[in-house]
């Protein structure tokens, strides 16, 4: 169960941790893009941090719907409407809820994953952010069916991505800017899909902390 | 980093104060968005015109924002993809009730962005219309894949397109006209230094002395393939041949252009010029009309693109027409 | 050395072939000289300008031959000054017989060149004027010296003699306005590279990656001193103060040039302008009109030069008078 | 005494110096100048071949003034109208005449001299070419006066242009490029007091080999 105060909590850490990985996750976008994913989501973070704030006392669907609207107008690029997106979509699974049950932190990554592939028109295995959010879901999923604890089923998860993060080291991309490299992209990590892991592990993080 | 700049999270800010400044008869900002548009925007009963993107790539899009070009210009933090509410600012600000024509280049970004604005757009009832322009010959184009990016051509398309909504066209006949250049133009580009993202501090790859980047978009990306710097001959007719292998320019009028993408004098462009027009001419394909010069950048890279576009009668006198911008005056 | 050329002794030549191909309505070559004309030239009755200098300055000279402007651009080799008998080739094919006014750089070099050629076209009795700029604020003038540099000034000369002409001006009188402009205007410059001349093969000078050159000319040479480089706000600071310092522009309305020198983007020129242009402000001093761009470039350097030139009712009225020409278009 | 064929070994040698020195007369004006000295004389001295080739059987006069054509329409810059200049008064001391006697020689500097002062308004002292070569005109002067042999007398002249180029180390410009460079431009060697050094080096060296 994560109630509203720890969700904040775990804006907080993801802001931090992204904040902590810009210079990372903009070395591993020069490499095969663009190099402004880390300066982009860090951008977008820090923008949401007064937006928040002002509505720490509302609702799970009303402080996931700001970060949405606060990425969507700040980071821009490709991750800025898919992020965004993905918040949105989160924020409507959770609406007027002031606690997320493991159930809705599983509907909210499928929702995410569905928002960001219609928006995106992505799949896996095209080298994107989705190469580590399927995954996570997938175990997610599984664990919290099984009856595993929250804070267990999020580390599989978490544990998940980090796989699907290397695999997209693994494939040429077909998706985003790196799909222009062709094969010369090969062998070089997804800047999205090391976002949403680092995402992941944030909150991961808080869990066990907080737990 | 060698930048005459003050602050590097503040340069698209700074900027755009520069060029409202320097051309206050054109351009003005509007307040609290990174968004240029006619000074005397709306033009009531026109079909506006609406590009962007990220920036870095000066003149575009703001440097066309004036009569016979674009109605407004939105800029994102430098190659990345404005906001969504930024394009719709812009939108709104230049409607004059005859619709507006989003201008974009094909990147996932910007495609997802200015989607993002065209469905506010439509939910206050502004009429909008897109279109993509994708005219990088390196890039293999396919429905699986990102496709080919928006480059160097799309200044054709905002040339084009901006006469004919300027020439009273509804916004119908000028997307028709702006997808008829896109149908029409390729373009390659290459670049022997990469360049740097002024937040990123360092630059985009690394290069050795003789060494060039070829089939690169505009982004300071690396490119298709690397190989060892050649003659510029050599390269234009790399370039020239990967164009001309897409469409059949046979027999046809083009327009074509030398775009610097930042570092590279002029110079060396028309170094290039010189062996573009010698081999169209030997392939029988007619030169209407050639431009030379930064057009779309990549800030400080040194490099350049070639763009072929296949001309008509309509195209030709649309190319032809008025234009008065910051950065493209026609009489 | 990278470069986009092909042989380093043919880059003026092979250039000159890019441009003609480029702008056959402008501009056409003299045959066997690097002399680039008015394609229509002779304009009977009209005072021809005709300037030049060493090549590397693009789009100074040649992209200034056309309506309004020049009639005659020499290029020398990369920046050294044009030979005489060239500067004379293009005094005759431009001489419309109203006379040809030389507009000169204050380079030694360039002063003797286009001095011998006067000294040719007058034992031809074409009447033949000169006016020599020297707008370079970085440099002491001095009898006994060289005295100041012609840098990115001269393109408002370019503009204005060129319009006086264009109006039907007599030699003196477009010979007098031309020297209007020159006691009226001032320019500085700065460099964050060096840049490499095609045949030297390596660059003019060596900066650390911490610092610039300030005060210097365009010619690739180092400037009056090296510095730290600082924020553009503070050196655009030293640049324009020491260009007010030298004439009084109190009260008055400007021109403004921010110049880049070729290697630096037009993001960065505009972000000096946003300094320029809010001292100015600052100290009551009316900008009329403000050029950003590439105009009397040094290869590839980057860096700038800042430009200002004091106006009254007659210089403003020629400076927005239309010109046509390859890189100054004005309704 | 030197003939007509001595000259034409004169000029060739010249040429020669010029074309080896080419690099290190462009360093030396990359330092304080806009790095072009080296490259231009080379031009100008390549150019002036096939031209004095077509003279070959005129005379001394004739074929000095072919130099000084071809300079002028080659070199460009600075250099190229004050060599030519001086070539060109050269030609006017010899005019019509087979041989150049050792009088003639020092005519000849003499005007070479004031015609590089009329063109380019530069004094002694400017750091200029003519700190090497108003040394080398006393010198040659002096010893011709004194009756000694032109090798000998043309040996002194030399070794005075010499000392020239070395004092031009030691002053700022007042005249040309490296004057805009104000103080930076002592410590470092003028260009065009070296080239006109390595000219009379090389009329030196052809005169003691064919002597
Ligand atoms: N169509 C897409 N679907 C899902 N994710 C995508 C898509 N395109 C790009 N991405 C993700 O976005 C990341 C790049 O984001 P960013 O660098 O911020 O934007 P941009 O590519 O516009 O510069 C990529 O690493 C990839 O994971
Ligand atoms: N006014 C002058 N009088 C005599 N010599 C001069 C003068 N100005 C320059 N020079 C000589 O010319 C040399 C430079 O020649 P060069 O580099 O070929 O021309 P530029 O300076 O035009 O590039 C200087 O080193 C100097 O010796
Ligand atoms: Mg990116
Ligand atoms: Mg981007
Ligand atoms: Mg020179
Ligand atoms: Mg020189």
């Amino acid at each position: 169960m994560i109630h509203r105060d720890l969700l904040l909590k775990m804006i907080e850490e993801i802001t931090m941790v992204i904040g902590a990985n810009k210079q990372y996750l903009t070395d591993l976008d020069q490499t095969i893009g663009d190099g402004d994913h880390g300066i982009n989501m860090d951008r977008g973070f820090r923008a949401i941090k007064d937006k928040v704030e002002a509505v720490k006392d509302k609702d799970c669907g009303t402080i996931l719907k700001t970060v949405a609207m606060g990425l969507i107008s700040t980071v821009g690029g490709a991750s800025g409407p898919l992020y965004g997106t993905a918040f949105m979509k989160a924020g409507q699974v959770v609406a007027n809820k002031m606690e997320i049950t493991a159930e809705d932190a599983v509907k909210i990554l499928d929702e995410a994953i569905q928002g960001i592939i219609a928006r995106g028109k992505a799949a896996q295995g095209d080298k994107t952010m989705l190469d580590a959010l399927i995954p996570a879901y997938d175990a997610l999923k599984a664990a919290v069916e099984e009856g595993e604890p929250l804070t267990n089923a999020m580390g599989k998860a978490v544990e998940a991505a980090e796989g699907g993060v290397a695999y997209t080291k693994t494939i040429a991309a077909k998706k985003g800017r790196a799909n222009y490299l062709g094969d010369r992209s090969i062998g070089h990590q997804d800047p999205g899909a090391t976002s949403s892991y680092l995402m992941l592990k944030a909150i991961y993080d808080v869990l066990t902390r907080e737990a | 980093m060698k930048k005459l700049i003050n602050n590097p999270e503040f340069v698209v800010e700074e900027m755009l104060e520069g060029v409202v400044k320097a051309h206050p008869k054109y351009v003005r900002k509007l307040e609290g968005f990174n968004v240029l548009v006619r000074t005397n925007s709306p033009v009531q009963g026109k079909v506006a015109l609406v590009s962007g993107g990220g920036s870095g790539h000066e003149p575009s899009h703001g440097g066309f924002v004036g009569k016979g070009m674009l109605d407004g210009a939105v800029a994102g933090a430098v190659f990345t993809s404005p906001t969504p509410d930024q394009v719709f600012e812009a939108v709104k600000a230049v409607n004059g009730g005859a619709g507006v024509l989003l201008v974009v280049k094909n990147y996932t970004g910007d495609i997802m962005n200015f989607e993002m604005a065209a469905e506010m757009a439509a939910m206050e009832d502004i009429q909008v219309a897109s279109v993509v322009v994708n005219d990088d010959v390196a890039v293999e184009n396919s429905t699986w894949t990102t496709g080919r990016r928006g480059i160097a051509g799309t200044v054709f398309v905002h040339k084009i397109a901006g006469a004919a909504a300027e020439a009273g066209k509804s916004l119908e006949e000028v997307k028709a006209v702006a997808e008829k250049v896109i149908a029409n133009v390729r373009s390659m580009g290459m670049s022997l230094t990469p360049c740097t993202v002024p937040a990123a501090g360092k630059p985009s790859f690394e290069l050795a002395e003789n060494e060039m980047e070829m089939g690169l978009g505009i982004h300071g990306e690396p490119g298709t393939f690397r190989d060892v710097i050649k003659p510029a001959d050599e390269i234009v007719e790399h370039l020239v041949d990967k164009i001309l292998a897409d469409i059949d320019y046979n027999g046809s009028e083009v327009a074509v252009m030398i775009n610097g993408l930042g570092g590279t004098p002029l110079m060396e462009l028309y170094i290039m010029n010189r062996k573009v027009s010698s081999m169209l001419e030997e392939k029988g394909i007619k030169v209407y009309k050639t431009l030379v010069g930064n057009y779309m950048t990549s800030l400080e890279m040194a490099g350049g693109s070639v763009s072929i576009l296949k001309l008509d009668d309509e195209l030709k006198e649309l190319l032809d027409a008025t234009a008065d911008t910051p950065a493209f005056v026609q009489l």
